[in-house]
Parts: structure tokens; C-alpha cells; sequence
């Protein structure tokens, strides 16, 4: 039953990837086997050294750097985005594995879910 | 008199301003639940107090709560029999109260 | 009925950026479902080249597309329904 | 395919009634499943999906309501609906118990749709034969 749970929009400026952070949070606190997938400008959540204090939110950097403490089991990044958007292994945040996001992968899961 | 004000806190007992935190705010809601906080509460306390600094949020259940200490602190104290000792009713909420981090939203 | 592996739905508009992926993303032994503003993916010049082209007709008959189906085939909200249960996983884009 | 008596649905909607075609879409493909004799076991409301449940929308009376439309359907085949209480909160919907526990001025949440937590989704998406997402378009 393991849940695939994917990222598109880029940060800050929708809720929809907190929204489903927390999707991913929850099926780790009720023991589902979960992992996050970021594609399109959704690459942009794994970006080292983000600051967004002065725009009055929290840093989604940090927010995503709890999902291995809470059991989630991999963050997976659309390789080709992330060249679209510059992002390599000097860039990335820590524990991320690119992927290329394609039919196969989706196979490896029984659902996958947007947040919106 | 102003050193032993309490600061504005909400009607669950939470702290409205964070930065308003010290220990003796923490010794004083932990006994209106009528704990004494030992070092056993006080590690917990630290540890809740890190992972909001380092994650910016607090662990959004108890069942989070609790694998995050296990994760820290290991097996012996992250499980939730030992919280909830610590920490009775919903250790989570209890812990985030007294280490003066926002309540938790029920979210999970 | 032949097995369909993935039904994606798509209620994307062709100009959408999740559109693209999706259809990046759609196997042969997949099935796409175009509901939605994804209907206008009829009116494009290239459909989509999935296994197998459905498209919800309410949405479709909206827009004025109802006649212009290619090689996609209507299917209602019924048809909807049972597609969902007949594919292997569904993915709503 | 799974037997038809046995079959069941969660049906998540992410999108709000007027800015989005998701509750339509969604209470569409509802009736369709429940016409075929399958069930629906929950109808999870998450992000703008929460707007759903709003007591006071009051749309031009030669326009749907989808707000009373869906909660006709709910009542109609005892199907619960429950709006995510994270999404709700950010969002101005409460019920009685929120408004109460947040000091708020009125509550606004439509019967009979519930607040509660993602484990709702968690659950339903364990339990169900397909969970659907219906999301705004563009």
C-alpha cells in the first residue's frame, strides 16, 4: 500500500505543497509507507539555503528536512526538472534522489495523489 | 511583581508570544497540570525546543511526537508509555504547552 | 474490456504545465481520461498518445467539443465509474 | 475489478465550488457510483475543497449551490463528509467546537459535514476500493 505523494507547484507562493507534506506526514504517523516525488517547478522546494522569514512564512526547507525523522521513505526529484531549474547535487538539499519520473516509476506505487 | 507575571497565554493554556518562554513559565503551566518537572521532563522539553528551531514546526501528532524522540533519543524514551507518564493526556499537546511552542492543530 | 494499467485523469488544459507531465508520464498500457478543461485537448492539433482515449462528454458537449472526438471515445459519468474501477490505479492530475 | 457489492469509494475534493469545477465534477461521478450500487464511504474536503462545506454561501438563485447540493447528496445516502481541520482553520470554516476553542466569532461549517483530521483521508484511502482526487482545473 505504499503511497506516492507528488509536488509540482513551486514554493511559497501556494499552500498545496505544505498541503501535501502533510498528506505524507500523516500516512507516516499512521505507519503507510509514503514517499514525495517533486517534478515541474515543484523542484524548487529542494534548494539549499532558502530564507523566508522576510516573507512572513516558514521555510519549507526546514519543514521537508523533518519527513525522514517521521518515517517517510524517500524524496524523490524529476531529474530533467532539476536541470530545468538548475538544481545539482551542490545545490540540493541533503537526501534527495533523483529520479526520472516516468510510467515506470509510478508502477513502484499502488497511489499516487496530488494535494491539489 | 512583573518578574512573576505570567505572559498572555490562550484559553488551552498555550503561549500567545513565544519568545516569552523561560523555564520557570515552563516549571509554572507544568504545575497547573501538576507536574514537577525533572531532568527526564527536561530532556523532553529541550528536545521538542530543538526540533521546532531545526524544523519549524513541532511534530504534528503523537504518534510523530513520538517517533521523532525515538529517532533523537531512542527506543527507551521514544515510546509512547513513557511519554505519557511524563507527559499525561496527550503527551504531545502536554509537551508542546510547557516547552512553549504553538498548540498543535489536530491536523493528524 | 482489455486491462488498462493507470487510468490518469487530466482535467488540465493543454497549456498547463501539469498537462505536459502527465502526458509525459502516460504508458501505452495506460488510459487517459480528459475531463474538465483537459477536453480541450480535443480541439488541439495532437492527441494525446495514450493506450487508449476516453473523454467525459458533459465536459466535452460544455466547451462545444461534443461532435469532435478523434480517436478519443465518450464516456459519461457511468462510463467514468467504471473505468476507474477497471483500471489497475487512478491518478487524478 | 472488485465485486460490485463490495465496491467503495473516498472521493477527495481539493478545489473550491466557484472557483473550480471539482465539486461538480465530483458529485457527478458520486451519484454515477451510487447509481451502479456502489458506495461512497467518505467525502474528504482538503485545501480549497473546505470551502465546500461553508454554511453561508448564497450563489444567485439561477446558479447551482453546490454547497446545498453536496449536502443534500451526504444526507440523501448517509455518506459522511468531513472537511480537513488543518485547511479548515487557515481557511474561516469552524464548527461549534473550533469556534468555541478559538474564541471565534460564529461558526459557519454546513450539516452535515464534520471537521476532523487527515486520518480521515488516511483511513479512507486504506479502507476503499478507489480513492478518487477531483482538483481545480486551471
Amino acid at each position: 500500500m505504499s503511497t506516492l505523494i507528488m509536488i509540482d507547484q513551486p514554493p511559497y507562493g501556494a499552500w498545496t505543497g505544505r498541503e501535501a507534506l502533510d498528506m505524507a506526514f500523516s500516512l507516516a504517523a499512521f505507519d503507510q509507507p509514503a514517499s514525495l516525488l517533486f517534478t515541474g517547478a515543484g523542484v524548487n522546494w529542494l534548494r539549499q539555503a532558502q530564507e523566508a522569514g522576510g516573507i512572513g512564512q516558514k521555510s519549507v526547507e526546514k519543514n521537508l528536512s523533518a519527513a525522514p525523522i517521521f518515517g517517510i521513505e524517500a524524496i524523490l526529484a524529476d531529474r530533467s526538472a532539476c536541470n530545468t531549474y538548475g538544481l545539482d547535487e551542490n545545490s540540493l538539499i541533503e537526501g534527495v534522489t533523483l529520479v526520472d519520473a516516468d510510467a515506470v516509476l509510478l508502477t513502484n506505487y499502488d497511489h499516487t495523489a496530488f494535494a491539489g | 511583581m512583573v518578574s512573576n507575571a505570567m505572559p498572555e497565554r490562550n484559553n488551552e493554556g498555550f503561549l500567545e508570544n513565544a519568545q516569552d518562554w523561560t523555564e520557570t513559565v515552563a516549571a509554572t503551566i507544568a504545575a497547573e497540570d501538576e507536574l514537577e518537572l525533572t531532568e527526564k521532563h527536561w530532556e523532553i522539553i529541550q528536545f521538542l525546543r530543538s526540533f521546532y528551531k531545526e524544523h519549524e514546526m513541532s511534530p504534528p501528532s503523537n504518534r510523530l511526537f513520538v517517533k521523532a524522540v525515538k529517532e533523537a533519543l531512542g527506543e527507551d524514551k521514544g515510546n509512547s508509555i513513557y511519554l505519557m507518564q511524563l507527559f499525561p493526556g496527550t503527551p504531545a499537546k502536554t509537551a508542546c504547552r510547557i516547552a512553549g511552542l504553538p498548540r498543535p492543530t489536530n491536523c493528524l | 474490456m482489455t486491462a488498462i494499467k493507470t487510468l490518469h485523469i487530466l482535467n488540465k488544459s493543454p497549456d498547463h504545465p501539469r498537462a505536459a507531465k502527465c502526458l509525459e508520464m502516460v504508458s501505452r498500457e495506460d488510459g487517459l481520461l480528459l475531463i474538465g478543461g483537459g477536453v480541450l485537448f480535443l480541439a488541439a492539433a495532437k492527441l494525446p498518445d495514450a493506450g487508449k482515449l476516453f473523454a467525459l462528454s458533459p465536459d466535452a458537449d460544455a466547451r462545444g467539443l461534443g461532435h469532435l472526438t478523434g480517436n478519443a471515445s465518450a464516456v459519461d459519468f457511468n462510463g467514468m465509474v467504471a473505468l476507474s474501477l477497471q483500471a489497475q490505479r487512478v491518478i487524478s492530475w | 475489478m472488485a465485486e460490485t457489492a463490495s465496491v467503495t469509494f473516498t472521493l477527495v475534493i481539493t478545489g473550491a465550488p466557484y472557483s473550480s469545477q471539482a465539486p461538480q465534477t465530483a458529485l457527478g461521478f458520486a451519484q454515477a457510483a451510487v447509481d451502479a450500487g456502489h458506495r461512497i464511504d467518505r467525502v474528504f474536503l482538503y485545501g480549497d475543497g473546505v470551502h465546500l462545506a461553508s454554511a453561508l454561501c448564497a450563489p444567485p438563485s439561477d446558479e447551482t449551490n453546490w454547497s446545498e447540493a453536496w449536502s443534500q447528496f451526504l444526507a440523501d445516502h448517509s455518506v459522511p463528509g468531513v472537511a480537513c481541520i488543518a485547511s479548515a482553520l487557515r481557511r474561516g470554516l469552524v464548527n461549534e467546537t473550533e469556534q468555541k476553542r478559538y474564541e471565534l466569532p460564529a461558526a459557519n461549517l454546513r450539516a452535515p459535514f464534520e471537521i476532523a483530521g487527515l486520518g480521515e483521508w488516511v483511513e479512507g484511502r486504506i479502507k476503499s476500493t478507489r480513492t478518487l482526487y477531483f482538483h481545480a482545473g486551471d
